[in-house]
């Protein structure tokens, strides 16, 4: 559309440069302001830049004057021999990866359901919210280890005709069963933060209890606890390296083999890097999707 | 005594039928032996002191709160019963918040089409299109894809009027629509509450608005500690009422330069 | 029941003396050894007592140095511990580490005191069971598996060429192998001859794997990297395994590697 | 104070037996009403619960008739062997109590810190903003395992003059390290669902910042991220027995030491109920002080 | 032009003086060449439709927004500076929001006497005295210990005045303050509000309210569109304005049965 067409028409209302008769120029005073405040800041920002950067300096030379520096460094951070395993450890990452996109979306869901059952208000839903809370206390509070433990051992042992022995099967489901407890209890929280007036407005536009949590509640609920919700997939994400205790062999256990053999840990700071690649760039969308959807939302920003 | 509206008799059977209720939260009684009934095509006005009962009320009637005793009828089906389902009984009644509570991850326009896609089922860019023209209505167009939070007072409230307008419901709820409206758009939406009369809708208002009570309601009732002190038609209630509360009140009322 | 006489003939123990030795506690030897310490390596975890292999020939090197039964103190590590930079908390550690040309560069090994094959213990009805060569093994499409840390992985990847499921320890190991979850368990003989006949239900030793010593070069005791004492316990390795107390101490804890077939 | 003193006076105008003459009684209507609803809610609670039960013990009958029950009891629940090595278990927990302890009160308060500069908006503040990200980032994603590896032996290994190289507490360290990074999150998401009016109406009121932040922003946030805090809470007391691979035994580690010599892995099941001892009470708890005071504030709960 | 309050000349410092105001959102301009001065012990009072701007012009006064450009003065200062320290701004300034925004997680009590304690450094016990001195006057004595979400709207608004009024400001700020009131209770905050200008206070206003404005104004000022269009005495503004814009919005002002 060129710019004469819109001249004239409703629809250019809003464009202030036409409304107000030609661009506003902020005022001298507004100028020296916006210098002031710009100085200012950078200064601030100066300071606080230069105050890390001693602190993170300083901590450097000590570092890396101290005595052992050198035994460190090759013990630690040997590049050329983490390079050499590096394969090997994207390799074991390949079941991290695939454990915790199969994990993560079976966890989403049924802690999604407890969540749901937990913060039902229904007194014919209690056996069920009893049953949920019990689930929660107890697989949140057991190690992990032993979940899958019971689960990757226990259930083979029992012989049942037609249950699978295939640890990867089995570990996946221990890792959901203990996850889900977690991420149950963060959409919880979501859910109680959410006011009930929300509800009240709902129902009373006739919405269902069912819609009313799919179109009000959750979206909003789930909104504010995206941070902890990406921490709990973070920690999926290595945590599903547990389950090389039944003989898988995950990142963590790639640089474990690795440093048995050579002795240096190397190979686990590979393993982390490689872990970081996946979870930094993670975060950082997430992150900024949050922020640019609380921005658009909430008024009054700079209180 | 039958309460507001059910003095003449034989009628045919009123849309909202409410008797004796009763509500209490812990040790206070909110409301108490509260009876009346709203004929088909009429507004009832209910008008008192600030804590005196009305919102509360109308949220017994949408079900929001579980009354302590009495009965609620809508077209003469008991919806305080133990066994009905709300979401049912909903679907005949809108109702406008006092607090607005608009949905703040939505834009105005998905406010405001939520329901009729959702629960009317109706196609969305017919959902749509009606939304524009209620927005049209009531000054806001430019504001359909702002988020709530980014509104005036008075945008806010308008928004909630045109959710609960978009559903054509069988009785209307009102709860201090005009509150936050400034005096013009008070006038705007004063019309459209008598155009939505005019068009036969039943309605329930609690308002602080004297003069809105006056050009709307059939009948007017005067709350005063959670009970219905008096009741009347406006002419009666608001000029000559009976009992000194009432004129303590209205009296005030007018001192305070409303009406 | 370690020798006590049999080494103070050697003429290298004036400059190998508790007096000369820096040891982490002066006039001590710190023996390290792993949590829980296994059978028969080590006799009812209980190291002080000097039964085991692993436990007698700590204590037949101490001696060798001069140390009397009371001047040795047991101390115990995790794997990750034992290999760490920096002090460590022990003057040598024993728990089946195999010496590597790799390792040597992190840390510094006495000369072995034992060399063993690794084997295979598996069940009887496994699909493994019978089978007589290496070839039969990746012809059956074996499932092995191996406790982490241990050279047993090596043998499966380098000398099988077969892919291992690796676990924590020989507990976890073994209970895979019950729930048929793996078909082999590969371990070093001496355990393979405990885990096959006490912990294993039916269970048997498929056979050693050739050539499987030829990649390291036995156990050896784990000291810091560069430790000043490490040639006197070398020489102290070294002088039992001259004068027989080795030999003596093999045949009085470790079951006869001929029980068990070698695997070509 | 007796009943005679209070009539008449003020203070008693909310009595509503004495207001509105006479105890009120419910009509017939609500009496049929109620226990109408108490029929249905009993009727449904009671589908449910049936439901419930049919279903575990349905689980419970596969379990205890499959062929393979007997070697799975002996293997995971042998009580008396339990029993004999439970002392030693909970000798090891004292380890995770303690360094939990220590622990958590450090990593509540730095991870309180990093929320708050997170979520700070003073352009100032971008350089520790920028430091904070980055903190979150990277010790959130490296596993744990890692960190308490660099730090519990890497720092000794420097052999920097006055540095403790005590396994203890550089291990707790490395256990703060992570965890503040997990906490702070969790903060963080409770501080962004205070809406910024709040922060307005305290400002406007004259509250400094901090101020605003300690009695207005941080009590509304932290109550709406319990349930998390909790998980955190939790996840911790077992996490501290990470630092087991420095050499120290706790709980997990105990139980780990047992079944490596027994083959038998009811130590850790006993490690788990000592686990659930002291999580499930605190769990409880916190949820009755959570739902009490949500109740208190929050009307209109029933929609 | 000097704007509202500057016909005047040789007066001594008023006590606000906003000069050439302006504000936008994005590409939406709020308010635009805004000035006027409020000289002490007086009340300015805006008028003007939902959305005109009021709210925020309240907000950048407080500096809870960053003006685009204009100069504020408080006392002469001005505070609108780059190095100026808001929190030392706003403890002169008193403020009662559209929205009441209650602390939820506070008592109504807790609400009231956190800024006394804990700004002015006054004593608990006073504090509490204070507070419900202030309480009994609004008639919400028996609600001290209620969190602010089981109050009816009218009641967590009195909490919202009465809680900025235990401050003692130079200068108050009151948006909408009588928007979720009963009629009565408009009388009561008007004649609060009367008292506190014959205590000397200087305020700013912004009501929907003319017999608000009328009674309590020294100067109304009409607001389009981001915009002071007229200002002047209530009775020349409110009865004998000369705009058309203005003439509009009082006919339809008062076509709303206010006044
Ligand atoms: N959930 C609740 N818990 C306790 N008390 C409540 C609750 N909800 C309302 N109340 C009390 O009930 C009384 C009536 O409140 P309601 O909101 O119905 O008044 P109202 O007539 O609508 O007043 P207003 O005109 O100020 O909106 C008030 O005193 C209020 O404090
Ligand atoms: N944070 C924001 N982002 C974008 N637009 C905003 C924001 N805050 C306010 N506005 C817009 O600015 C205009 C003025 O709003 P303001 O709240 O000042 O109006 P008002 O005069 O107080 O109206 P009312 O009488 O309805 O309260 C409105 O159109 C509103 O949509
Ligand atoms: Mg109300
Ligand atoms: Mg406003």
């Amino acid at each position: 559309m060129s710019d004469n067409r819109g001249r004239g028409t409703g629809d250019n209302s809003g464009s202030a440069p036409y409304d107000f008769g030609g661009a506003w120029q902020p005022s001298e005073i507004e100028v020296a302001r916006r210098i002031a405040r710009k100085k200012r800041n950078r200064k601030n920002a100066l300071i606080a830049a230069l105050s890390s950067l001693l602190v993170l300096g300083t901590l450097l030379v000590v570092l890396v004057t101290s005595p052992g520096w050198i035994t460190l460094r090759d013990t630690f951070f040997k590049w050329a021999y983490g390079f050499e395993v590096l394969p090997k450890i994207i390799l074991g990452f390949g079941t991290n990866a695939t454990l915790t996109l199969i994990a993560g979306t079976s966890v989403a869901l049924l802690g999604l359901l407890i969540a749901l059952i937990r913060t039902s208000r229904s007194p014919a839903l209690t056996p069920f919210r009893f049953l949920a809370t019990i689930y929660v206390d107890v697989f949140r509070g057991i190690p992990m280890l032993l979940v899958i433990l019971l689960v990757g051992f226990g259930i083979p042992a029992l012989q049942l005709k037609g249950v699978t022995n295939n640890v990867l099967i089995l570990g996946t489901i221990a890792v959901i069963i203990t996850y889900s407890a977690y991420v149950a209890e963060v959409i919880r929280s979501g859910i109680l933060t959410v006011h009930p007036s929300q509800r009240a407005a709902a129902r009373s536009l006739g919405l269902s209890h069912i819609q009313t949590l799919r179109h009000v509640v959750l979206p909003q609920a789930l909104k504010r606890v995206t941070p902890p919700l990406l921490n709990d997939l973070v920690a999926l994400i290595k945590d599903t390296g547990l389950i090389s205790i039944l003989g898988v062999t995950d990142a963590i256990r790639a640089a474990q083999i690795q440093t048995a053999k050579s002795f240096n840990y190397t190979p686990y700071v590979m393993a982390a890097l490689v872990f970081l690649a996946v979870t930094i760039p993670l975060t950082r969308m997430t992150d900024r999707m949050l922020r640019n959807s609380l921005e658009r939302q909430n008024a009054q920003g700079q209180a | 005594m039958n309460g507001p509206s059910m003095n003449g008799s034989g009628m045919s059977t009123p849309v909202l039928r409410v008797e004796k209720l009763r509500k209490s939260f812990g040790d206070e009684i909110v409301l108490q032996d509260i009876t009346f009934s709203v004929p088909e095509h009429t507004a009832t006005v209910f008008i008192g002191a600030s804590g005196s009962g009305k919102s509360t009320l109308l949220r017994c009637i949408n079900l929001l709160e579980q009354v302590d005793d009495g009965t609620i009828k809508l077209d003469g089906e008991d919806i305080s019963a133990a066994d009905v389902n709300p979401d049912e009984v909903r679907k005949k009644l809108g109702m406008v918040f006092q607090a607005f509570n608009l949905f703040p991850h939505m834009t105005v326009l998905e406010n405001i089409i939520l329901a009729p896609t959702r629960v009317q089922g109706i196609r969305e860019e017919e959902a749509i299109a009606e939304a524009f023209k209620l927005l049209e209505r009531f000054g806001l167009r430019d504001k359909a894809d702002q988020y709530p939070d980014r509104l005036s007072g008075g945008q806010q409230q308008r928004v909630a009027i045109i959710r609960s307008l978009a559903r054509n419901p069988r009785l209307l709820l009102l709860d201090e629509i005009t509150s936050a409206l400034d005096p013009v758009l008070v006038n705007e939406v004063l019309s459209t509450v008598r155009d939505l009369k005019g068009e036969g809708m039943t309605m329930v208002l609690a308002t602080h608005e004297m003069g809105f009570a006056k050009q709307v309601a059939n009948e007017v009732c005067f709350l005063h500690q959670g009970k219905i002190l008096e009741w009347g038609p406006p002419e009666v209630i608001l000029e000559n009422p009976k009992l000194s509360e009432t004129r303590e009140f209205i009296k005030r009322v007018h001192d305070a330069g409303r009406l | 029941s370690s020798s006590d006489e049999g080494g103070s003939a050697s003429g290298d123990t004036t400059t190998c003396s508790p007096d000369s030795l820096q040891t982490v506690e002066a006039g001590v030897l710190t023996i390290a050894t792993g949590e829980p310490a296994y059978y028969p390596w080590v006799i009812d975890d209980a190291p002080e007592s000097g039964e085991g292999f692993e436990a007698a020939v700590a204590y037949a090197v101490a001696a060798q140095l001069g140390y009397d039964q009371s001047a040795v103190k047991w101390v115990r590590t995790t794997f990750d511990a034992a290999i760490a930079p920096g002090p460590k908390t022990f003057d040598f550690n024993l728990q089946q580490y195999s010496i590597t040309d790799e390792r040597k560069q992190v840390v510094d090994f006495s000369s072995p005191y034992y060399t063993s094959n690794q084997a295979i213990v598996s069940f009887k009805g496994s699909k493994i069971e019978g089978v007589t060569t290496l070839q039969g093994l990746k012809d059956a499409g074996a499932k092995l598996g191996a406790a982490v840390s241990t050279t047993s992985l090596d043998v499966i990847e380098t000398n099988l060429g077969l892919k291992a499921s690796v676990f924590n320890d020989n507990a976890a190991a073994v209970t895979a192998l019950k729930n048929k979850q793996i078909d082999g368990l590969v371990v070093d003989l001496p355990t393979a001859f405990y885990l096959s006949a006490v912990e294993v239900p039916n269970g048997i030793i498929v056979g050693q794997i050739d050539g499987s010593d030829a990649g390291d070069q036995g156990f050896g005791l784990l000291l810091s990297k560069d430790n000043p004492i490490t040639s006197c316990v070398s020489q102290a390795v070294d002088a039992i395994r001259d004068n027989g107390t080795l030999a003596s101490i093999t045949a009085q804890w470790l079951a006869d590697s001929a029980g068990a077939p070698v695997l070509n």
